[in-house]
């Protein structure tokens, strides 16, 4: 394949979701299901056709000239592994849509909309685009919640667009404020990279306004309390709960965008922002240890990973920051599961509360795949999330070893909240008179099963990904000029 | 560049041909309205608009002026004034102008009649308000300014009021005293400003503000007093915080159709006023700016948190349309450049969104009160074209990309933040995030299933209507996704040089 | 000859004074008369200033203001006069229907 | 000459504040015609001959006729004894106008004339009709016109106000549900439900 | 010779674990039990096939990169850190133990779990654990062996929480209490063995990440060299190794974390035996012996391993004096005895405390075994109280439990005599307190074995079961290991014996050997002393027994709750813990409740708001008037003050 086909194939990738959703409206109901899973297949096929490829180059087109946005679009080192992750996992959730929604049309419109959304994020090599990405995944994530959430939603649902907005708009105020002060002619990412400002009070007040936005999709500390709602709130199959996670792009754009553009403020905040992700990590996890609803749990769980993900980006140490993103990426495919895992276990047992009991006596599959998961959740050691909290642990310590050791401790909580909710749901004797739960059918083996053999497979053959993320990571670092 | 004749020849006419057609669509709903059905008028005067915005089109780039004046100035060298010109930004304004009008007429077609003020009239009076919007866009100098917003006020007041009920009457009196107090104020300021610069021409004042001569500098307190005179009189018209308040009652006091023509059209020509007054003759006043951040900043804060607080949506898009207006007025206290291309660009699609917006809730509202916020939950299942098209108005209103509002904001805010004014565009960013919460709470609402019975109007989704509302949503769907379409016309900033005439 | 600025303070005057009685009169047509009050001083001004600058406009911009003022007039009458046939009022506090 | 500026300018202001204070809404209209009479006098005095003389004829004559012919109408001229319901709406009003009063005067006496006076009346010619119609016909002859379209909107708009005409039907029929704007909204409220939540 | 490739080892167990588990349907009846114990016997001969190419030099085999940047390449610059395994003396030797006994036990479990309704998943789960436990043996970095150092441990979580849900049934409401009563306690000990196991590997990983500091890989033998070549400081170093020994506490049930030890008794015996004796704890000995180039240059973090080791033996010692619990007391031995082992390595003495592991292995194994086929006698009954003279209706399994208890106890000939003299000969020359302590200890172990022996096998059976001798599948394990329990302890007779230490020379290959200096005539008297000491104890185990007071051992209820460890522990961890969590979620929902506020759709607008928009014209036009009168006075003000 010449390069140029290459050059677009992210463009298609990105945009071929989106064409799903509209053409979803149009197809037959009984088609809809094959229809969807067929688009995010052929997605999911784009994204192996670019890493074949090792990568796609940069495409770069005017937009709107007049300003200085381009289309910049490139999918190449960790963009593509999350990419690839997210179209995986978007597929994933097409398929359990498909079986567990009732008429599933919108559902799944609405998840290849969202999907390219989020392609979009990890494609865009352009400020404004991102910001465009950036806030068009939200609109479907509110509609699903909107759609498909529960009673309380509309809280939910507020909080969750208000911390986002809030976060994106100061975002977007830091994007005006570095080409203008920065003098770049385009908002480019390799123009603003020619054009970094200078070190100083204005690059840090930048840094911290785009971080905001960022902060509140790792999400961060004190910005994360939109996010135990949006997960409680939301459909109990657990499908835009998946989607959700694989909004939590805060981690990425803070190391393609922030790292590159505000080296020195990085530098200089290095020690707060570590502090608040370590801080993150602990305190998530000790929340979720209290935590009666396993919508919740996870949403707490999943925060807690992503203070490690923070941990390792902020603390700028190669090894750390190749480890956030390893993490970043592969947190998605058993975090994910998971709340499908919960969606399954709510069809059967028709409650998210913990303390259900014995289910693992009448559905063996569901419970130890759902333990499965647990445990690469928990970053033991043969799973994809070990060698990403690894390396971010290990690199972290070399720059601050007291932060390292408060995130360490969260290894021991991630351990205390996750047996015991499984324990109090699973474990234990089933009450007498509770309604017969019965295993996995059909696709529900795959559902679950995949996303762990994927996350199994890199867990112990981290090679392939690893090729992509470490070059990439170095550059970038590079550009810091080393830490 | 620009060729400027002398005169009133016919050649010039050419300026004023665009205000004339809208004025013969006027007149014949005056007249014709004895004997023709007044849907027919209402056609006759979209044509006619048409007519008028072809003919603009025309006038691209020739910067044509009509009744233009010369003398000598004191150093010698002449200097031509015109009354009326035709360049190219009173051609761009005037086109978003007839944009707004077009879709208020598509939607009076379906709405006049359960408003019960389907009389030609009717058409007359919106015709005249065009006309005079249109003078205001094409404006010269200070009087003509001041005669069309009077034309397009009164028209406005008696629109306000030409419903028979009580609640049109208050939003009717309402508007015409304070309306009359605004007016006032502004007229005072021109005495002022013409006190100290000695003319009542653009161009002219452009030059004596611009220059010592003919200025003496101990007349600055003269002048900048007139300019906040000035100031305040347009800041009553496009409702700045503390003129503000008659917006929300007289917009949903009115006939839905008429509030949709009052919250675009006339505040779209008003903010082409302000554009030739401050970005153009006292661009190089002083003071006047600083007082203008302060009330935009007054504005963005009352008009967000005042519209959370509605459960009324018709009444809540009225406060949306006061916080517009401040993210609008962000884009005056950019430089001229910048500022003028922002604020043309906001200004369209702020027109497309809301009239969209207005269209839908005329369409399916069961009573002129508009409907709650409540009423709206479970349209989706009801109306989804039309619901799916509000909830695009709502997300480009709050900002929301691909949708063109967020270039709207984001022109607005750079606008702002590159003369200067970060934390003006700090403040504008927080408080969006108001904003986003009161658009998105109808929004998400619509899509929430619900089982109780339907409580909009179920007849209305017709044609007119839904032209209208797809042109609102096609716009700014388009206009999100290619930006360039428009501001690609209204970037150069060579035009805005010239918002003086000279 | 009297100094234009003498002429604007009593205009600047006049003005404050329509504008005080716009807030305190109460019916719809004394705040009317109020604003003309305010609209005769611009007109004191604007004359003041033509004369200032031996500049005719000026007073031909007063002869167009009267007109204007006269326009509002006819639409403000009639307005009143609309109101009071349904409401038998011309109070305007009696119109604060809609609030908040 | 100063005479004359004070002595209107007191009346002038005399008037105006019996036009704002006068409980008797005639009295009201009297004050103005008095002030407008004195503007008139102070029109002169500046030389705006034409002007001095349409003030008198048309203000004072006939717009203030319109005005009391109208307030007979209404007879709205019996003061409204009910309690203000706007707070301290007076002290207000008092601290405002005098701010805006005293701010004016200040701005005032900055201004210093761009040239002597008597070059100036020379320069408006006396304010004769000949000088203003010059004027009106060649620099004002676009707002000259325009003025008219105003005027026009004035006749239509305000018979249009106070003798509604019929509305004319659309052709769909819609019969049900529509309501009468005048009348009260009849349309039943459902309970807010889960949207409080 | 040839050569079979090493990670062949770890991945036949792991095939069986994946097969058995995915696709159980295929292996009816007993097949699985079979399957399980055939992969693991194929390790086995392919350990010993291995074991006959054992080279001087340590063999390598890299299979292919894993984590980024954590290993060296030849000039020292960075590198990703390969998956490899490791083939020397001291891995064999643990690769022989893991798979042979493995082996014994999953024979012996075809018969004991043959009742047992998840009887697959079991042999699935012990095929996982060998597998594990090869991986953490084998592995040539610390990372690979924190793979199976974790993933032991998950093991022994399933295998714990084998019995999550209780044996009984569940359908009746009081058929519920009972069951679900143990499926919680079962459910509880394999969550703690699991939590504190994490707090252990925490400091293991911390360990590594001072390493990697330090020496920039962490990869075993690149560290070697390293830390002969570059220098390093001297307290980072002992830092790094006190941090490896937390891991080693942790996993071995060492002082402070040994309370999961006991609890994880609630696994079927068999784990008992092969995972809480014979291997999985025995892994911090194996840590520290492997990480032995570091120890060696850290005396006072070696001190404090041989510390930790003998106040556990101890700890170990004193709370199994008074247990009714025929696991619980073999339980608690475990934890005493390697207390020994580490007390062994921590005095640089490698080759005894990997001795006594080997031995340790085979007769605890054995022990637990033979508690196992009695408890399979006796319908699951646990209480030594319950049972007594059991000699005559099992008499093979009498015997062999005989050979174990002689041969912990120290008794000469048995293999324990040898491996307990080496450690406290070693600790005599080093640090007489441990070697007091050591001494008291043997006397202790003699003591409760003894009692341990004397409740079950002599005197009247006091239960109501019908006892019954073991079938052959498990008699032949018992046989093979009380053998092994007997004789092995010729492997390394000590010189003054006439023996050649063939054992320390073994592995002196690998890991250095400490040149002992003591007279033979203070061995003799160290050794008279050991062997007194284990005479005394049975002796007095058995004059208790003939008072017939030997029911209530010493110390009474501090020895039965385990010197109240536990107790402390929930009071002043996990519950303070718990509730601040609570206290946390609390403040975490309270965060945000002016959003909640505006969220909740906001009734009409209210108070200071209405009162300024109140629908009043004229009120308006105050605002507008104010208004206006703000910016001109401002502007005036300005203007007075000459602000142009």
């Amino acid at each position: 394949m010449s390069r140029d086909v290459i050059r677009l194939l992210p463009t298609f990738m990105i945009f071929l979701p989106m064409l799903g959703s509209l053409i979803l409206l149009v197809t037959p109901k009984r088609w809809r299901d094959e229809m969807a899973g067929l688009l995010s297949a052929l997605t999911l096929g784009l994204g192996l056709m670019i890493w074949r490829a090792g990568g796609s180059g940069m495409l770069d087109v005017n937009w709107v000239p007049a300003l200085g946005i381009t289309y910049a679009t490139e999918l190449s080192g960790v963009s593509l592994a999350l990419a690839m992750v997210t179209a995986f996992m978007s597929f994933i959730a097409v398929l359990y849509a498909a079986r567990r929604i009732p008429n599933p049309g919108t559902m799944l419109a609405l998840i290849l909309a969202m999907e390219t959304g989020l392609l979009g994020i990890f494609a865009a090599r352009d400020m404004v685009l991102f910001y465009v990405f950036f806030e068009d995944a939200l609109l479907p994530s509110l509609l699903m919640l909107a759609i498909y959430g529960k009673a309380n939603r509309m809280r939910a649902l507020v909080k969750f667009a208000a911390y986002t907005l809030f976060g994106s708009l100061l975002m977007l105020v830091s994007i005006i404020g570095i080409k203008y002060l920065g003098g770049s002619p385009t908002f480019a990412l390799a123009d603003l990279r020619a054009h970094v400002l200078p070190a100083g009070r204005t690059q840090t007040w930048l840094y911290v306004a785009f971080l905001t936005a960022m902060a509140v999709k790792l999400p961060l500390w004190p910005l994360h309390a939109w996010l135990p709602d949006f997960h409680e709130q939301n459909h109990d199959s657990g499908i835009p709960d998946v989607m959700g996670t694989l909004y939590k792009v805060g981690g990425y754009g803070v190391f393609t965008f922030g790292i590159t553009l505000f080296p020195d403020a990085s530098l200089e905040l290095r020690p707060i922002l570590m502090g608040l992700a370590a801080f993150t990590a602990l305190y998530a996890a000790w929340i979720a240890f209290h935590q009666q609803d396993w919508k919740r749990l996870l949403a707490y769980a999943g925060l807690s990973h992503m203070g490690f993900v923070a941990l390792g980006v902020f603390s700028l140490n190669e090894t750390a920051v190749i480890g956030a993103m390893y993490l970043l990426a592969f947190q998605n495919l058993y975090t994910g599961a998971l709340f499908l895992a919960v969606g399954m276990l709510q069809e059967r047992t028709g409650s998210i509360q913990v303390r259900v009991g014995g289910v693992m006596t009448q559905a063996g599959a569901l419970g130890g795949l759902t333990l499965a998961l647990w445990l690469a959740s928990i970053a033991v050691p043969g799973m994809a999330g070990f060698v990403g909290e690894f390396s971010i642990l290990l690199g972290a310590y070399q720059v601050y070893p007291w932060l390292a050791f408060l995130a360490g401790i969260t290894t021991i909580a991630a351990a205390a909240y996750a047996l015991t909710a499984f324990q109090h749901t699973f474990w234990q004797a089933r009450p007498p008179g509770g309604i017969p739960v019965h295993d996995l059918v059909h696709t529900e083996w795959l559902i679950l099963a995949l996303p762990l053999a994927v996350a199994i497979f890199f867990g112990l053959y981290s090679a392939p990904a690893l090729n992509l993320m470490q070059p990439a990571v170095k550059a970038v670092l590079a550009a810091l000029g080393g830490n | 560049m620009l060729h400027t004749p002398t005169g009133t020849d016919l050649y010039a006419m050419g300026a004023l041909f665009p205000v004339l057609a809208t004025l013969l669509g006027a007149l014949l709903s005056t007249l014709l309205g004895f004997w023709v059905s007044r849907r027919t008028l209402t056609y006759l005067n979209i044509g006619l608009l048409l007519v008028s915005g072809i003919s603009m089109m025309t006038l691209w780039n020739q910067g044509r002026q009509a009744f233009t004046h010369t003398f000598a100035l004191a150093d010698g060298q002449a200097l031509t004034t015109a009354s009326l010109q035709a360049d190219n930004p009173a051609l761009l304004l005037g086109l978003v102008i007839l944009v707004g009008s077009v879709m208020t007429l598509l939607v009076s077609l379906d709405t006049a009649w359960r408003a019960r003020i389907s009389f030609p009239e009717f058409d007359a009076m919106l015709m005249y308000a065009i006309t005079g919007a249109l003078l205001m866009a094409f404006s010269g100098d200070l009087i003509v300014l001041l005669i069309g917003l009077e034309i397009m006020s009164l028209s406005g007041y008696v629109l306000a009021t030409l419903q028979d009920s009580r609640r049109a009457e208050e939003s009717g009196l309402k508007y015409f005293l304070l309306g009359a107090v605004g007016s006032a104020i502004l007229i005072y300021g021109i005495a002022f400003v013409y006190g100290a610069t000695g003319s009542l021409n653009f161009s002219e004042i452009a030059l004596r503000v611009g220059s010592v001569t003919g200025l003496l500098p101990q007349n600055t307190g003269i002048l900048v007093g007139g300019a906040l005179l000035v100031l305040a009189g347009f800041a009553f018209k496009i409702a700045l915080v503390p003129f503000h308040q008659w917006t929300p009652d007289v917009y949903s006091g009115a006939p839905t159709s008429i509030s949709l023509f009052l919250s675009t059209v006339v505040k779209v020509a008003v903010f082409a006023g302000m554009l030739r007054v401050f970005s153009g003759a006292l661009a190089d006043a002083p003071g006047w700016a600083s007082v203008l951040q302060i009330l935009t900043a007054a504005t963005l804060i009352i008009g967000n948190t005042a519209a959370l607080l509605q459960t009324n949506f018709k009444r809540m898009l009225a406060y949306s349309a006061v916080a517009h207006t401040g993210f609008l007025a962000m884009a005056l206290l950019g430089t001229p450049a910048t500022g003028g291309a922002a604020l043309t660009y906001y200004l369209l699609v702020y027109t497309l969104m809301t009239a969209a917006a207005l269209a839908i809730v005329a369409a399916l509202q069961r009573s002129e009160e508009g409907m709650t916020i409540a009423d709206l939950r479970g349209l989706y299942y009801r109306h989804p074209g039309y619901a799916v098209a509000l909830a695009i108005c709502l997300a480009s209103l709050a900002g929301l990309p691909p949708f063109a509002g967020f270039f709207g904001k984001y022109l607005a805010f750079q606008a702002a933040f590159q003369n200067g004014y970060v934390w003006l565009s700090v403040l504008a960013a927080v408080t969006s995030v108001a904003a986003l919460i009161y658009y998105l709470r109808p929004g998400m609402l619509m899509f929430m299933p619900d089982r109780t019975p339907a409580r909009e109007y179920a007849h209305g989704q017709r044609p007119p209507t839904t032209l209208a509302v797809g042109l609102g949503v096609a716009g700014v769907t388009l206009l999100g996704l290619l930006p360039n379409l428009w501001y690609g016309w209204v970037s150069n900033p060579a035009i805005w040089q010239l918002l003086a005439g000279r | 000859m009297v100094p234009t600025a003498s002429y604007i303070a009593l205009s600047g005057i006049l003005f404050a004074l329509g504008m005080i009685g716009v807030l305190t009169r109460r019916t719809a047509i004394m705040i009317f008369l109020s604003v003309e009050l305010m609209l005769n001083a611009a007109n004191i001004a604007l004359v003041a200033f033509a004369r200032a600058w031996g500049d005719p406009t000026g007073q031909t911009a007063v002869f167009i203001v009267m007109t204007l003022a006269a326009a509002e007039v006819a639409i403000g009458l009639a307005i009143i006069v609309a109101i009071f046939r349904k409401r038998e009022t011309t109070n305007v506090d009696d119109l604060a229907g809609m609030k908040g | 000459m100063m005479i004359a500026f004070i002595l209107l300018g007191a009346l002038a202001i005399c008037g105006g504040v019996v036009t704002i204070a006068a409980r008797n809404a005639v009295h009201a209209a009297l004050g103005l015609v008095g002030t407008l009479l004195c503007v008139g006098g102070l029109f002169a005095s500046m030389s705006a001959s034409f002007l001095a003389a349409t003030q008198v004829i048309v203000y004072a004559g006939a717009i203030m006729v319109l005005f009391l012919f109208v307030i007979m109408l209404l007879n709205a001229n019996s003061p409204i004894t009910s309690k203000d319901p706007i707070p301290y709406v007076r002290e207000l009003a008092g601290i405002g106008g005098t701010v805006l009063a005293g701010a004016f005067v200040v701005l005032a006496f900055t201004y210093k004339d761009p040239q002597p006076l008597a070059a100036g009346v020379k320069g408006v010619g006396d304010g004769t009709a000949l000088v203003m119609g010059e004027t009106l016909l060649t620099r004002f002859l676009l707002p000259f016109e325009a003025v008219s379209i105003l005027l026009l909107v004035a006749i239509v708009g305000a018979v249009a106000l106070v003798q509604r005409p019929a509305a004319q039907p659309d052709g769909v029929s819609d019969t049900d549900e529509v309501l009468l704007p005048s009348a009260p909204a009849t349309v039943l409220r459902l309970p807010e439900r889960e949207v409080r939540a | 010779m040839l050569r079979v490739p090493l990670y062949l080892l770890p991945l036949l167990p792991l095939l069986g674990f994946a097969l058995l588990i995915c696709v159980p349907r295929f292996f009816p009846g007993k097949v699985g039990g079979y399957l399980g114990s055939g992969v693991v016997l194929a390790s086995f001969l392919i350990a010993v096939t291995r074991y006959f190419g054992l080279t001087d030099a340590p063999q390598h085999e890299t299979l292919w990169t894993w984590l980024p940047n954590m290993s060296l390449n030849g000039d020292g610059t960075p590198a990703n850190l390969s998956v490899g395994f490791t083939w020397d003396q001291l891995s064999a030797l643990m690769t022989l133990i893991i798979t042979g006994v493995g082996f014994l036990i999953h024979v012996y479990s075809i018969s004991y779990m043959s009742h047992d309704a998840k009887y697959t998943r079991f042999f699935a789960f012990l095929n996982f654990f060998v597998s594990m436990m090869l991986i953490l043996v084998l592995a040539d970095s610390y990372p690979l062996m924190f793979v199976g150092w974790e993933g032991v441990g998950t093991a022994s979580f399933l295998l714990i929480g084998f019995w999550f849900s209780g044996r009984g049934d569940a359908g009746t409401a009081e058929g519920f209490t009972v069951t679900n009563a143990e499926g919680i306690s079962n459910s509880n000990a394999a969550r703690k063995a699991f939590i504190m196991n994490r707090i252990g590997d925490l400091g293991f990983m911390f360990g590594m990440f001072l390493l990697f500091k330090s020496f920039g890989t962490l990869n075993i033998p690149q560290l070697a060299e390293r830390v002969g070549a570059v220098k390093f400081n001297q307290p980072t170093l002992e830092l790094a190794c006190l941090f490896l020994l937390v891991g080693a506490v942790g996993k071995s049930g060492q002082l402070p974390l040994t309370t999961w030890l006991p609890d994880a008794m609630a696994g079927p015996t068999p784990v008992s035996a092969l995972i809480h004796a014979a291997t999985m704890v025995t892994a911090g000995v194996y840590l520290v012996a492997r990480s032995h180039f570091l120890y060696d240059l850290a005396p006072t973090a070696s001190l404090w391993v041989a510390w930790v080791g003998g106040l556990t033996a101890l700890y170990g010692a004193l709370s199994a004096l008074n247990q009714y619990d025929i696991k619980k007391i073999l339980a608690y031995s475990t934890v005493s005895q390697l207390g020994y082992m580490f007390m062994a390595v921590g005095l640089h003495a490698y080759a005894a405390g990997v001795f006594h592991l080997l031995t340790h292995a085979f007769f605890k194994a054995l022990l637990f075994l033979a508690a196992g086929a009695v408890i399979h006698a006796l319908h699951e009954e646990q209480d030594v109280r319950q049972m007594g003279g059991l000699r005559r209706f099992m008499p093979f399994t009498h015997i062999v439990s005989l050979m174990g208890v002689l041969a912990i106890s120290g008794i000469p000939i048995w293999s324990g005599f040898f491996s307990k003299d080496a450690i406290l000969a070693a600790a005599y020359e080093t640090n007489p307190w441990l070697y007091v302590i050591g001494l008291g200890v043997a006397l202790l172990t003699a003591f409760y074995m003894g009692r341990w022996y004397f409740l079950v096998w002599r005197g009247e059976y006091r239960g109501h079961a019908h006892p019954h001798e073991a079938d052959p599948l498990m008699t032949a394990p018992l046989g093979i290991l009380a053998a092994l329990a007997t004789l092995g302890g010729f492997l390394n007779v000590p010189a003054f014996l006439g023996g050649g230490h063939a054992f320390d020379t073994y592995l002196s290959r690998a890991v250095p050997l400490e040149p002992h200096e003591i007279a033979t005539s203070t061995e003799w008297l160290l050794t008279a002393l050991a062997i007194a000491a284990g005479v005394i104890g049975l002796l007095w185990a058995s004059a208790e027994y003939r008072r017939g007071s030997l029911t209530d051992g010493p110390l009474g209820a501090a020895s039965t709750r385990a010197l109240y460890l536990d107790t402390v522990y929930d009071n002043v961890i996990s519950a303070p813990s718990r509730t601040i969590a609570g206290a946390l979620d609390i403040a975490d929902r309270g965060t945000d409740g002016l959003i909640n506020s505006i969220a909740g759709n906001s009734a009409a607008p209210g108070g200071l708001f209405t009162l300024w928009q109140s629908g009043f014209v004229r009120a308006y036009a105050v605002s507008m008037l104010l208004g206006t009168a703000a910016i001109i006075g401002y502007w005036a003000l300005k203007v007075i003050g000459g602000g142009l």
